[in-house]
């Protein structure tokens, strides 16, 4: 298998552009043969939320994103892959993170973009504190054990 | 030895960061978070069920078992929710 | 649940965009939690191809897709579809297919886009044929064991 | 019964499509294919492996034990290779 790709990321309080980072990834390549896209948005959980405040670790978000990526780079055979994790308030509908990844093959594309968002999901150090469509601060978001299980599958 | 805290970890102890001159016989994280817990009320509702606090030392994961460095930024907080 | 979403489906000649499909899909939603796209590009096989020809069965094709997106939008919780497959010459680096699914929930959406790629690749009425980089027609572009063996992941 | 094909199976047969009286004793999908490659050289190159020859009547597939409708569109091609 040739070198891992380098994995691009960006930790950043501005919206990002899916289309953008696709163009990045594959222009001017004829050996790309499928890009996945992963976009998070911000939910108001039936209404009941104002905005999403993300808190993040800096430094070592983008760190501990770049090693979650190069070892998606290692595991598959990737011909680019992109990622970006926002920070600050976000309202229902705004993007939160995007992961785009490009192979040769559309197997290696899809379970790395699902590996990325399985870790980003555990592993990353962001944490969300509601807003209320009330008003008011509501809950920090907590981790659920379904996310900590999904880990499993990628362990073998 | 700098401290740094995330959020219900950071709100509950009050402070983003802070400096501290630990004890000799503080050598691990998990003797860090014992200690921290007698610093004073926000210390001991953040810190009150220690399993569950995430630590990283120098931007990097580790467990309650890691030794601490001479020197560094150890940092506290729950458990992650990106993506 | 709630009533399976209505996929969009179309075939064409022409390229699509993959952002104004997300947004087509998303515009002023505040409940989606996940966006997945997969695009499938015309890769040119190391140097081998000038392009692909895609032929498919006008009527036939359009239904088949409709039927494998209406059979995802029963299986997964989706808040949007999207699948548009291209015929006719495409050149290395072209885009041929797009999925876009979006869901509350991420495994959803990717689930969702897999089982799509899965079944349009051994199940819709498309075919191509090689032209090859040193001019000339080349070979029908053969069905592999794997990509039916990969139907069976579904099966449940 | 109208027919068409596509593909590499178009190509052998040199027709997209022709409509064909069938004879009675012409029931099923296989039978179909029995019938049609004895219709000369480009039938028999494109049906010689007929179990390859995958079959959609009026837009849906069918197996090979199909029964043939009185009438409508019946295709034969190659396994696909879509997306």
């Amino acid at each position: 298998m040739a070198e891992p790709c380098q994995p691009r990321v960006r930790v950043q309080a501005e919206d990002f552009d899916a289309a953008l980072e696709i163009e990045r990834l594959t222009a001017g390549r004829r050996d790309i043969g499928a890009v996945v896209t992963f976009t998070g948005r911000c939910r108001d959980e039936g209404g009941r939320l104002a905005a999403l405040e993300l808190e993040h670790y800096p430094g070592m978000a983008e760190a501990q994103i770049r090693r979650i990526a190069e070892e998606a780079a290692r595991r598959w055979a990737l011909s680019g892959l992109s990622v970006i994790h926002r920070f600050g308030r976000l309202a229902p509908g705004e993007n939160i993170v995007l992961v785009v990844a490009a192979s040769a093959h559309r197997r290696a594309a899809l379970e790395a973009a699902d590996f990325l968002m399985d870790y980003l999901k555990s592993c990353a150090p962001f944490w969300k504190k509601e807003h209320l469509a009330g008003g008011g601060e509501g809950d920090w978001v907590a981790a659920k054990a379904e996310d900590e299980a999904a880990l499993e599958r990628w362990r073998k | 030895m700098k401290l740094v805290y995330f959020a219900w970890v950071r709100e509950r102890i009050g402070k983003e960061s802070e400096t501290v001159a630990l004890p000799p016989e503080v050598g691990t994280v998990a003797e860090l978070l014992s200690w921290l817990r007698q610093r004073g009320e926000g210390y001991a509702a953040a810190l009150e069920q220690p399993q569950v606090i995430r630590v990283a030392i120098d931007h990097e994961h580790v467990t309650h078992e890691t030794r601490l460095p001479a020197d560094g930024e150890v940092a506290l907080f729950p458990p992650m929710t990106g993506g």
